[in-house]
This record gives C-alpha cells, structure tokens and sequence, in this order.
C-alpha cells in the first residue's frame, strides 16, 4: 500500500477544495492506503474544532474525526498559519498536530504521490 | 542515503490568495527539515516562476511600508540566502516587457552568494521532468 | 514522465496547460474545471479538448454538483469518481499537479 | 416611509469561493430586515446572475447529495419562494449554448408564484441605473 | 458627514481585500465619517480575538480595535458563518457584534455609499 | 448614473467592465487591478486603457507593494492614496462597486 501526501491552503468553506482533499483522502483510505493532509495558509480553518454543521456550508470536522481513526490518516496545520488566524492549539479538533513547514516537506519525502492543492 | 527533489513552481500573482508566499516559506522550510528524516537523508526545493507568477519577482515592493506585511520579494532573497535554486521564465518576463534590471536576481546586500536565474521555458520543463514531486502554486 | 493535472478552473491557468508536456498527460477536471468537458461557448468547445495526446477524466461528484449529467460530456472526456481517482493517482500517473 | 433597492449582481461561477451563495442568501435576509427599520421603511434585492454567473442557474445540481451542501439551484428556488426578483441574462445564456429548459425559473412545487425571467443585458443594465446601491458577486 | 457601508467576504489572510477594507474604513473615519463594516464568508475570521502579529501575516487586531475606539465605527460578524467555522461569540474580539445577514441590509437602507467586496 | 468602479484582477471580469455604462465612470485599479495600469503585455498595454469616457486611478498603496513607481503608470491613471477614494467615494460617484 502506498503514501499520498496533500497539501491544500483552501479555506474551510466555499471553494469545496476542502471538501475534495477529505474526500480525495477518505477514498484513498479506502483503498488501503495512508495519507498524511497538511494544512497551510486559510486550510488551517479546518482544524478549529467545534463548527457548527449547517446545510448551507461545508462541515468537515466529522469526516476528519473518522478517518483519524483508522490509523493511516495524519492531519497536520501549520503552526504559524494558525497562530495569525487566533487558532491555537487548545482551537483544535482533537489528533490533529501542529508543525511547522518542514513537517510537510518531510511527509514529501516519504511520500509516493504529492498533491498540492493551491489557490483558495 | 536519499535526496528527494521538490519542484515548487509559481503561477499565481503575488499579494492574491496567500499562495506565492506560501510556495517560497515552504521552499524555504527545507532547511529545518533534517530533524523529520534520517541521517544522509534531505530534500531539495527548486523555485520556478513562470506565467503571471513572474511578477512576483518585480525588485522595489513596498509591502511592508503599506501594509506591514513581508514582501514577496523579501522571501525571495530569504530563498537566495539559503541557497535554494530560483528559476524565472525568460519568456514570461519577455511577454511582460520586463527586463532582468526589474526583477530579484539576487540578494548581495545580506551576503548571499547564489543568485536567482532567467532561463528559457525549456529548461524549466526539464526541471518538472526531473524533480520527485511537483506543485503548482 | 507521467503527468495527471487536476485543472479546477474556467478562466484561469489555460496557457499553463498548454504548454505543459508529457509523455503520458491526464487532465482531470475538477471543480469549475469540469464546464470544459461539456460547455460549449459560442458554439465552440473548450480549446482544452484540442490538446493532442492527453486523456481526459471528469469527477463524477464535481460535474452532477453543478446540474451536469454525464451524456452533456463531450465523448473525450470520461466520467470518473473520487474511487477512481486514487487509482489514477497511483497507477497511471508518478505526478499529479492542481492547476 | 421609504424604500431602498439593493441590486445583487452575480458574475461569479457557482461553488467556488462562497460568492453566489452569500449573493443569495444576504437577498433572501431582506425578509426579516425589518426588525431594524422604521415602520413602513423596507428594502427591496433584486438578483441578476450575468457573465458566468449565469451557469449558477443550471437546473438539477447534486450538492447535497455529493457534499451535503445545499444546492445554489435550491437558494434560487428559495428566493423566488420568497419573491424576490430574479432575472437572469439572456445574452450570456446562449453564449454558453444554454436554453430556459436548462436553468431554473420557478418554485412551483414548493408553491412559488415568482419566476425568474431571462431578459436581455440592456435590460439589466437599466435596473443597475435604478437601485439605490449595486453590489457584485 | 456621511456613511459608508462596506461588506467583505474575503479572508484574514491572503488577498489583503480585508486590509483594503480596515484602511478605507480608517481613511472614512479620519476624515469624520462613519463606517459600517459587515464581515460574512471567510471575512468572519477577521473577528477572531487573539490573532497573534507575525510580518508574514496581516494582522488587523489592533487596527480594529482603535477604529472601535472612535465610536464611529461598527464591525458586525454574520453569526451562522462564525458558527460554521467553530468562531463562537467567546472567541471574538470585544466589541466586534454578531448578527444575522438582515444587519447588513438595514445598513445599507441608511448608508450613503454601499462597498460589497466579493471574492476571496 | 456616476458608477465607481473598483477592480482588482488582472484576468477576470474584463468583459464585465466592458459592458458598464454610465454617465460618469471612474475605475479605480487597486490590488492586482493595478497592473492593468502599467504592464505592457506583448508590447501591447491593456484593453482596459482603450475604453473610452473613463477616468482612471490606481492605489498608489498598491501598486508600490507590488514593486510599481507611479512614473511607471499609464499617462491615463491618476494615482491616488486612501485618502483620496474616501473622496471619490463620496463627491465623484454616486455607486460603487467591486469587480
């Protein structure tokens, strides 16, 4: 089975690249495979913990509680991106790290496929 | 014993979205990276600006002046300063009328050796061909 | 090398897919990326399709999100799930890039 | 007692950033906006999708069913539920080849007597000179 | 002296729409004018107490709060956007109002000018 | 109508613009709007410029954080601070809006 790292920036709600990167990693957990999400930039967003699910916008924190549990899904927000948003660690969903940026650059190297999801 | 080579390539404008300044912090990284992996083991970034993202190149950004805010510009001497390879698109910079008297090619003034290049979209596809992985920013 | 490019927009990027090369090239449309697979503008189909040599894909999820079923696709272009995905991902393609 | 007219103008695509939802949603808030003004004192939204705006008005978007997220089709039903006027831009429809059986036009099976128009942009124009305020999505 | 209306969806960090829209409403203020900022979408973020000032970031806290000071100016947070994204009323900064989206539209009824700045 | 208008890409929304009319308008370059004032691209400057009846300005904050000189911009575009769009707001246009 191999590794996919994603890297995204997306914000939390509005472009659905969230959406695709949790949906993208949930099939890949499917399939056997581990996969390590990094979030950067606005994609820190989606760590807060404590969203509140409305029809109207994307509410991702219950997708990304499961798969953390299965063992083969990391989760990493990049410290300094959070910091600046107000979000801190106590902020966060639970089994979500915090690194900085050469945490990601490490999940690179081991990795057998890089996505990186740019733009917002 | 590995390296693995990462290909950050920029195609965003600056001061839009966060990505430009993400693609370069990130790069940069690189250098701190060590602790995550074993001994012998590293990563290696290059920086490829290309398209619109060529702006991001432009010398004399006031950004901290305006907006308090580092400039793009200002991560890119960073980039130099650690000695991380700068690419930046001889075509793009043509089709913007922009000469290499206009963009960051170096970072002389903190002492950094290595310098920013120009160099035709050819060589630069050739990076992406031959980097491990690639991202688009 | 093997390239998949996941492309997610309308307007933006088009010269960058252009000018990209591969021996083996996927485009993957996702997001605003999928109108390319079936919105005819002016009459004319998206200049993306022209491209010589490539395959490709549109997200299933992506396309139906947006009031398009799959007989509206141009007969290039096939429809693929997230399920999919992954075995592009890590069959068919050794870099993926999101444009 | 007065009347003030909000045109919402949406240019944008659907589903990305959060533009042409927010578009409709703050429209449709116009309902309980009352509470903050005199008696007899009201605001009146008019929603025009032109430009790509327009492919937000494609009938039959699956959001909720693949990202849980309601439709844009279903706040368009919304408004009109509510009354709001809707018109949508004929010229850029039949740029992207689309027909009024393409694009949403009522709420009838949740009881709307509003409908959506299709009128020309010269149309549009002329509203962007009669509201109060104009804001683009 | 007049009023100005401006609505934001754009995020903390990243575009700068927000810093474009803390420093016109700074020039309005100085210039005795009164400003309604409306913060829906990812503009909720701007809300969000504690943000802590790095110089890769925008960091708008400060600003806010001496535009606050004034009296004259007012920053209002769609309440079901901050909710969606885990930003409850204990984690904004003071002063800073909740509302839902109909606020925003009564502060259009009595501005003088209107500024809607979409995007991301 | 006097129509203000703000516009801050380099790519999108240049049809959009195309089609405003009014009796009065201003456009007003400000974030990666303001390369429409000065870059040349193909040696051509842009089609923004060509429109005609308009008064144009730039953010001076703007473009100097992207590394512009004002000597660089059009003849056609007025720079101009925060300051002064708190005045064009108020005194020069009745509407405004952002693309």
């Amino acid at each position: 089975m191999a590794k996919l790292t994603i890297g995204t920036f997306s914000s939390l709600i509005g472009s659905l690249s969230l959406d695709f990167a949790v949906k993208l990693s949930d099939a890949a957990l499917k399939k056997g495979h581990s996969v390590d999400l990094w979030l950067s930039g606005n994609a820190t967003t989606l760590a807060k913990k404590d969203q509140k699910a409305f029809r109207d916008y994307s509410a991702l924190q219950k997708p990304v509680e499961e798969m953390l549990s299965t063992g083969r899904f990391k989760m990493t927000s990049c410290e300094a991106c959070s910091e600046a948003r107000g979000i801190h660690k106590k902020d966060m969903i639970e089994g979500v790290n915090r690194q900085s940026m050469d945490w990601y650059l490490a999940s690179c190297f081991s990795a057998d496929r890089v996505l990186l999801i740019g733009g917002d | 014993m590995a390296k693995k080579t990462l290909g950050f390539i920029i195609k965003s404008l600056p001061y839009r979205d966060e990505v430009s300044r993400l693609a370069i912090t990130h790069a940069i990284s690189s250098q701190s990276v060590d602790i995550y992996l074993d001994d012998g083991d590293s990563v290696e970034p290059i920086l490829c600006f290309i398209d619109d993202g060529v702006l991001n190149c432009i010398k004399g950004q006031e950004a901290i002046k305006h907006y308090g805010n580092t400039s793009i510009e200002m991560h890119i001497e960073n980039a130099l300063l650690v000695d991380l390879k700068v690419y930046i698109c001889k075509e793009d910079l043509e089709r913007f009328g922009l000469t290499e008297k206009d963009v960051v090619l170096d970072a002389e003034k903190f002492g950094a050796d290595t310098k920013a290049e120009i160099v035709p979209y050819s060589f630069i596809h050739q990076k992406l061909e031959e980097v491990d992985h690639l991202q688009f920013f | 090398m093997r390239l998949g490019v996941f492309y997610s927009h309308l307007r933006l990027g088009l010269n960058i897919l252009d000018r990209l090369r591969a021996d083996k090239l996927g485009i993957i449309l996702v997001g605003n990326g999928v109108y390319h697979g079936c919105i005819k503008e002016n009459g004319k189909k998206s200049p993306l399709l022209e491209k010589e040599n490539v395959n490709f894909y549109a997200l299933i999820e992506d396309f139906e999100t947006r009031g398009i079923t799959a007989d509206k696709l141009d007969s290039k272009v096939k429809p693929v799930s997230y399920s999919d995905l992954v075995d592009l991902i890590f069959n068919d393609y050794e870099k993926i890039v999101w444009i």
